[in-house]
């Protein structure tokens, strides 16, 4: 007998009702107060989701010996034919279960932590409103019970990432940058709608519980019609993919993220590192049965995408000096890391270990970069600059910080036993299964991570201190606190029985470390901490010789292979010159240059008419006469 | 007893007398004698009308009081063609039809 | 040829001749006096055509009445020593053509059609029943045109009456 | 008397009422009472005939009444509303309610401007609530006809040459639709027997497929002047870019929408064999319409430009949706009248709110304007979501109704139709998002703009008033569209 979870609908409608009372009131409620409003129903959620989550994995979503789909509410919010209906409702299952906590916990930990950074900003209020928001859509988008659903609250995340990085609006660089994110991935999210369309007119359902039987009659349709080659199904996954890999920033819709550092700092830490961009990664996982059954193609394509983005963002995030460009870019790497551990793995049993992964990864993910962007949060905080050329030292001055940034990279590094060990581990091993090339590439990735979290880490908290305005100190509590429950959460996950809990088919299995994947990968990511070392540790000249030996990579990768370049030149020159430009002048003077044509000739006859109308009473009369005339003549002797 | 003069000879009198009056209205500047070239035109018709209801239909009327309606009619745009004539004069010291062309356009 | 053919020729010629004056003659009294002459010579037709009432109201009511309203207001507006300018003969020869070409057509089309009767007993019409029918409400009666004539002519002295009168009515109201 | 005619009833007694008050502030609130009254008997028509349905009533058409008055020629007032027309007049009512309180502060000649603003309100409810071709035609015309007037007289810019381009080109629509209006009313009896103007009984009769073929077009092209069909969408940027700031909300919001609901009531109802056979021709350019239009919209400097584009692209959609005749898109095309409506009439309140604030709309000379007057900045970017189909808000109903009809087409090229008209969101995103950044985000780019003043009562409650609708149909779409479908059962039944 499974457990009624009817009241996770709270989970969505709390936020939203403090999004309403902050958008409307908020105003009245001036700052702290609004603040406070916020994080305590925050709070109440996170309870809610943490409930949810123990009570599903201890027995609640437990039936013939794995966890099921467990549709706790589902109302219909539009029929759009006879057989398609929008729904909105509530899907428990674990990885929805794994995301509510995920998020709320991550949520709650932003909005604790913003109490402290935000304090004093013009339009706290505004900004918890919106943060509500997006924890409502966000909430919303892992619960869905059917695509539809999914892409709505795709939309709201989108648009509450938008109001978020446009936090500061009176910033044209972040008003440029909040544009640019919401119309890349609005871009991404047309190929999402065309794989739904095409999608629902294969299978005529939304339903993922439909969608992903494996019994179902969506996967036992083997992809329907075949057009250009691929089924139908296919076109539909690629398409579908396609908005997973705008919102999760893969290459190459990946050039929004970076600029997405523009909002406010714990922004990036909830939105852009820890939950919304791995929206992506929970879509694809969400219809990993529909993508490995039916369109193994796509999940080929996916495999491939992740990892190019994560090794194309590795490379980049070695030569960046914009603290938060190095995350960001770190933070496309390892959502590669998650899609491609999707795209390489098997259904069922042990074959579903990327699955597993890629979810584990996922989890452990949102801790630690959320740790880390917090951590340069509160680093930036102290020195008011994002550049780390302005950073230095600063171990001495904010302990916390350091202790706690040290922690969430060595994480990421993949040092055992912390968490990120684990699931790295995990990915490796079912990449090594699916294909020898990709694994080689993740695991030069892996290294690659290693290094350039440890040249932020020193070059940041070591070396030697830099000018400040005002030393820095540690920040208040109301930020530390967050961090070290971050980091606790990184230190542990890894120790969670996820194999147990969360696979591609419900039913636990046993996953256990593959030491001969283990072992290299551990040498290589500290590999890449000794190289750190050796050249952040303390400032020397090294980093430069470096950088000028490999002086043509390094430009690229500095100007992160001029993608950003590209997309300009496509919007700009193409769509704006060759296009929009082209479209309003033909508008202007071809089709209203033939209105108004018709109009003058119009004109110009009836002005030549006019000339008879001389007002000269006796050629009227002539005209009329002649006339009459010759109508008689012609009625008379012509028409008989 | 009208058997010497068949209604052929009044058609053909009033037509000649009906397109002298045309040409009369087609050519005259001036609006007095264009009023008289209608009033030849009436005049004319009134002819027809008569011959007609005496040959045809002789037990009838009706000609014979169109032609007094017309009479009546005749009268009255006399009356107040002149008045505008006059009017015009007084507006324009003139009354060649030419020079009165504020109407055109 | 009978008297009555004679007859008919004359008045025929003098209305012919006298219509062409009419319309050509460039002085404008001598136009009017045509017309005048071309009007009683129709009357004489109507009394040709034994239609004596007719005739009279064509001598009271055209050669009396309009002709000497004609010359009021030709003496009213014009000088008559004043000659007027031969007209362009363009005008004149194109006018000519119209007119002689629609009179060519008019009058082939009513000879080339015969006419079911032409000779008719040519009773007089009593006076008695010209007034009766004039005011009958019956299938014969004309009492609705004569009545919508009546209304027409008080509208058309009236109207006379108020385009004539002399300036806007402004101008003549005394300065308060 | 029947309800639905107080609808023409009550704005001609508004106009009376504003012919005997004396000054300009007593016309205001005459035509504000009138205006909400008719807010409110719409709204009572709408609770009718939701009670009317639920009582089991299935009849095409509900409250209808008729009244003879042109025998020989066999033309009825004949009134009667189904579920789409109900939705639309609450839509005119409400956004002429929206208007009245927008033109508040009109200056010139304010009695005049009302009256001729109500009379072409009455034109408008006059032509949802006419079952009778003659007399919704009548109506037609004295919806079209005020604009002239108000354009003209109360515009801004070249308003002559706007007003003449405008009704010129709407009178030539017209045109085209009375010759079609004609070649009905001539086959609408095909078996012999009485023609007739009535839609329900030319409904039950099929007009003979010659006479379709030739009366389609014209029908169909006569009412897609006025629903922006490309290419004869043209007076539409200039016209509004013209027009008084109520003149192009109502004209925008409800006017556009007398195309697309003739298109269907009358051309596709009709004549669906033509229709069928001739779809093709108008898809291509209805896709044209939805995506030039977008573009256009791209590189406007003119804010009343950007939204006149962006009104050519999302009506495009509308007959777009209604040539995929099923239920589906239709319901979508609907959905997108009214949608379109509200929101293109919020756009142009807040169009002229602004312009009325910085005397100017080149968008290149404003900027940063929601730090100075915040309640038009969000109810700006709450239009600018609506319009770019962001879920919550009434234009991502209407949008996804439509694709997901469209794509149901069996027709590969139908299909391929809808991808490309899919594309117009993103489209769509650009510019709205570059009005958003240019004129509202950003440093205030003058120092003339910083002692503006927010919105006052009046312009809160117009602009309120339209975003309740947005909100209201964005997050509860599932009434309003089932109103919509069951009154399509008929329709589609038809086509098929």
């Amino acid at each position: 007998m499974m457990t009624d979870f009817g009241y996770t609908t709270w989970i969505l409608i709390i936020p939203f009702i403090t999004f309403l009372l902050l958008s409307f009131f908020g105003m009245r409620l001036k700052g702290l107060p609004a603040g406070i409003t916020g994080t305590s129903a925050l709070g109440v959620v996170a309870l809610l989701s943490w409930y949810t989550a123990i009570t599903y994995f201890t027995g609640g979503g437990i039936a013939d010996g794995g966890f099921q789909k467990i549709v706790a509410a589902n109302a219909v919010w539009l029929n759009l034919s006879d057989h398609l209906h929008i729904d909105m409702g509530v899907l428990l299952d674990p990885i929805s279960v794994m995301m509510l906590v995920v998020i709320s916990t991550v949520s709650l930990m932003v909005h604790i932590y913003s109490l402290g950074y935000m304090k004093g900003e013009k339009g706290f209020e505004r900004y918890y409103a919106f943060l509500s928001l997006f924890t409502f859509s966000m909430m919303g988008l892992v619960v869905a019970t059917n695509i539809f659903q999914m892409y709505i609250f795709w939309e709201l995340v989108g648009v509450s990432s938008y109001l978020l990085i446009g936090f500061y609006y009176d910033r044209p660089s972040a008003v440029a940058a909040s544009k640019k994110a919401f119309i890349v991935t609005r871009f991404a999210d047309m190929g999402f709608l065309v794989g739904i369309l095409i999608l629902s007119f294969t299978t005529k359902t939304f339903d993922f519980v439909t969608l992903t039987d494996i019994n179902g009659p969506a996967i036992a349709s083997k992809g329907g019609a075949v057009f250009m080659g691929m089924s139908l199904m296919t076109w539909s996954m690629i398409f579908i993919f396609m908005g997973g890999a705008g919102k999760s920033a893969m290459f190459p819709l990946h050039i929004w993220l970076p600029d997405a550092m523009e909002g406010p700092t714990p922004v990036s830490a909830l939105i852009h590192a820890a939950t919304m961009v791995v929206a992506g990664v929970y879509l694809v996982a969400r219809m990993f049965p529909v993508y490995y059954f039916t369109a193994p193609e796509a999940l080929h394509i996916i495999a491939w995408v992740g990892a190019i983005s994560s090794l194309f963002a590795a490379i980049i995030a070695l030569t960046q000096t914009d603290i938060k460009r190095v995350l960001a870019y770190s933070t496309i790497s390892q959502i590669g890391y998650m899609i491609f551990s999707l795209g390489v793995s098997g259904y069922g049993g042990h074959d579903g270990l990327g699955f597993m992964a890629s979810n584990w990864h996922l989890f452990n993910h949102a801790m630690f970069k959320a740790l880390l962007f917090l951590g340069a949060g509160s680093v930036i905080h102290a020195v008011h600059s994002n550049d780390m050329k302005d950073m230095g030292g600063l171990r001495r001055y904010m302990p916390v910080t350091n202790i706690t940034f040290l922690i969430a990279c060595l994480t990421i590094a993949g040092v055992p036993p912390l968490s990120g060990f684990f699931s790295k581990d995990e990915i490796l091993t079912a990449a090594l299964h699916h294909n020898k090339l990709l694994f080689a590439i993740e695991y030069a990735v892996a290294g690659l991570t290693a290094f350039y979290m440890f040249r932020l880490y020193f070059s940041v908290f070591h070396g030697h201190d830099r000018h400040y305005h005002h030393t820095p100190h540690e920040s208040p509590a109301t930020m530390t606190v967050p961090l070290i429950i971050l980091a606790f959460g990184s230190v542990f996950a890894g120790f969670l029985p996820f194999s147990r809990l969360v696979t591609s088919d419900g039913a636990p299995f046993e996953s256990h470390i593959e030491w001969s994947v283990a072992i290299p990968s551990v040498a290589i990511g500290l590999l890449g901490i000794g190289l750190a070392w050796v050249m952040y540790r303390k400032e020397t000249a090294l980093p430069d010789r470096v950088a000028s030996f490999f002086s043509h990579g390094y430009r690229w990768a500095y100007n992160k292979f001029y993608i950003d370049e590209v997309y300009i030149f496509i919007t700009k020159k193409i769509i704006f010159r060759r296009i929009s430009q082209p479209v309003a002048w033909f508008d202007r003077h071809i089709v209203d240059g033939t209105m108004n044509g018709i109009a003058y000739v119009t004109q110009s006859v009836s002005s030549m008419i006019k000339g008879l109308q001389s007002g000269q009473l006796q050629k009227y009369g002539y005209v009329f006469i002649t006339g009459v005339i010759a109508l008689a003549i012609v009625f008379i002797y012509l028409v008989k | 007893m009208n058997s010497g003069i068949p209604l052929e000879f009044y058609l053909v009198l009033a037509t000649v007398m009906f397109f002298t009056g045309v040409y009369g209205f087609l050519t005259r500047r001036n609006l007095i004698t264009m009023l008289m070239s209608v009033e030849l035109i009436l005049n004319s018709v009134n002819i027809n009308f008569m011959a007609f209801n005496r040959y045809l239909f002789p037990g009838k009327l009706e000609g014979h009081f169109f032609s007094l309606f017309v009479i009546a009619v005749a009268a009255a745009e006399a009356a107040v063609a002149i008045a505008i004539i006059i009017n015009i004069y007084r507006r324009f010291t003139t009354i060649n039809v030419e020079d009165v062309n504020q109407m055109k356009y | 040829m009978e008297a009555k053919q004679i007859m008919f020729a004359i008045f025929a010629i003098v209305i012919v001749v006298f219509s062409v004056l009419t319309v050509t003659s460039r002085r404008i009294l001598r136009a009017a006096v045509s017309l005048l002459m071309v009007l009683i010579a129709t009357a004489g037709l109507y009394f040709l055509l034994n239609y004596q009432f007719m005739a009279a109201v064509q001598i009271t009511l055209y050669a009396g009445g309009i002709v000497v309203l004609i010359i009021f207001s030709i003496l009213l507006t014009s000088q008559i020593s004043h000659k007027f300018e031969r007209i362009e003969t363009k005008k004149a020869i194109f006018s000519a053509l119209a007119a002689i070409a629609g009179a060519v057509v008019v009058i082939t089309t009513i000879l080339n059609h015969s006419f079911s009767a032409d000779t008719v007993a040519a009773a007089e019409i009593d006076m008695h029943v010209i007034g009766r029918s004039l005011l009958e409400t019956g299938p014969d009666g004309y009492v609705l045109p004569f009545e919508v004539i009546s209304v027409l002519l008080v509208a058309a002295m009236i109207g006379a009456i108020v385009i004539a009168k002399k300036g806007s009515p402004h101008k003549d109201e005394p300065a308060k | 008397m029947n309800i639905l005619t107080w609808l023409v009833i009550i704005p001609l007694l508004t106009i009376t009422g504003i012919l005997l008050v004396k000054d300009a502030r007593q016309t205001k609130i005459v035509s504000a009472i009138g205006m909400g009254i008719q807010l409110i008997v719409a709204f009572v028509i709408v609770f009718m005939y939701v009670n009317l349905r639920k009582s089991g009533n299935t009849d095409e058409m509900v409250l209808m009444s008729s009244f003879e008055w042109f025998k020989s020629l066999n033309i009825y007032y004949t009134v009667g509303v189904d579920g789409i027309s109900v939705a639309m007049i609450a839509l005119t009512s409400l956004v002429v309610f929206a208007g009245v309180f927008a033109s508040w502060e009109m200056e010139d000649l304010k009695k005049e401007f009302f009256i001729s603003l109500i009379l072409l309100s009455t034109g408008v409810f006059g032509f949802f609530i006419s079952l009778d071709l003659f007399t919704m035609f009548l109506f037609y015309e004295v919806a079209v006809i005020p604009m002239y007037i108000l354009i003209g007289i109360w515009g801004s810019g070249p308003k002559e040459y706007s007003a003449m381009k405008l009704t010129l080109m709407l009178m030539g629509g017209s045109a085209l639709l009375m010759v079609g209006l004609f070649g009905i009313y001539f086959n609408s009896a095909p078996d012999g027997g009485e023609l007739t103007f009535n839609i329900l009984e030319i409904s039950k009769v099929t007009i003979p497929i010659e006479a379709q073929r030739w009366f389609f077009p014209f029908t169909f092209v006569g009412f897609g002047v006025l629903g922006a069909l490309f290419p004869l969408h043209t007076w539409s940027p200039d016209g509004h870019s013209s027009a008084p700031t109520a003149v192009s909300m109502l004209h925008a919001g409800v006017l556009m929408k007398l195309g697309g609901y003739g298109a269907f009531r009358v051309a596709m109802f009709l004549m669906p064999e033509a229709a069928a056979e001739m779809a093709w021709i108008f898809i291509i350019l209805t896709t044209i319409s939805v995506v030039y239009g977008a573009f256009g919209a791209i590189v406007q400097k003119d804010l009343k430009y950007i939204n006149a584009y962006s009104s050519v692209s999302h009506c495009g959609m509308v007959l777009f949706a209604v040539l995929m005749m099923n239920k589906t898109a239709m319901t979508g095309a609907v959905i997108q009248m009214i949608s379109h409506g509200l929101m293109t009439a919020l756009f142009f309140a807040l169009i002229g709110m602004i312009y009325g604030r910085t005397h100017t709309r080149m968008i290149n000379e404003m900027g940063g304007l929601m730090k100075v007057i915040p309640f038009l900045g969000v109810a700006y970017v709450i239009a600018g979501l609506a319009s770019l189909g962001l879920p919550g808000l009434s234009g991502f109903v209407a949008e996804m109704n439509i694709f997901f009809g469209a794509f149901e087409h069996p027709e590969t090229f139908y299909r391929v139709a809808t991808i490309i008209a899919v594309s117009s969101i993103v489209i769509t995103a650009v510019y709205i998002l570059r009005v958003v950044a240019i004129l509202l985000l950003g440093p205030i780019r003058d120092n003339h703009f910083v002692g503006l003043g927010d919105a006052k009562w009046y312009e809160k409650l117009s602009l309120v008033t339209l975003i309740t609708g947005i909100v209201y149909i964005g997050m509860a779409p599932l009434g309003l569209s089932s109103l919509i479908r069951e009154s399509l059962i008929p329709i589609i039944d038809k086509l098929l």
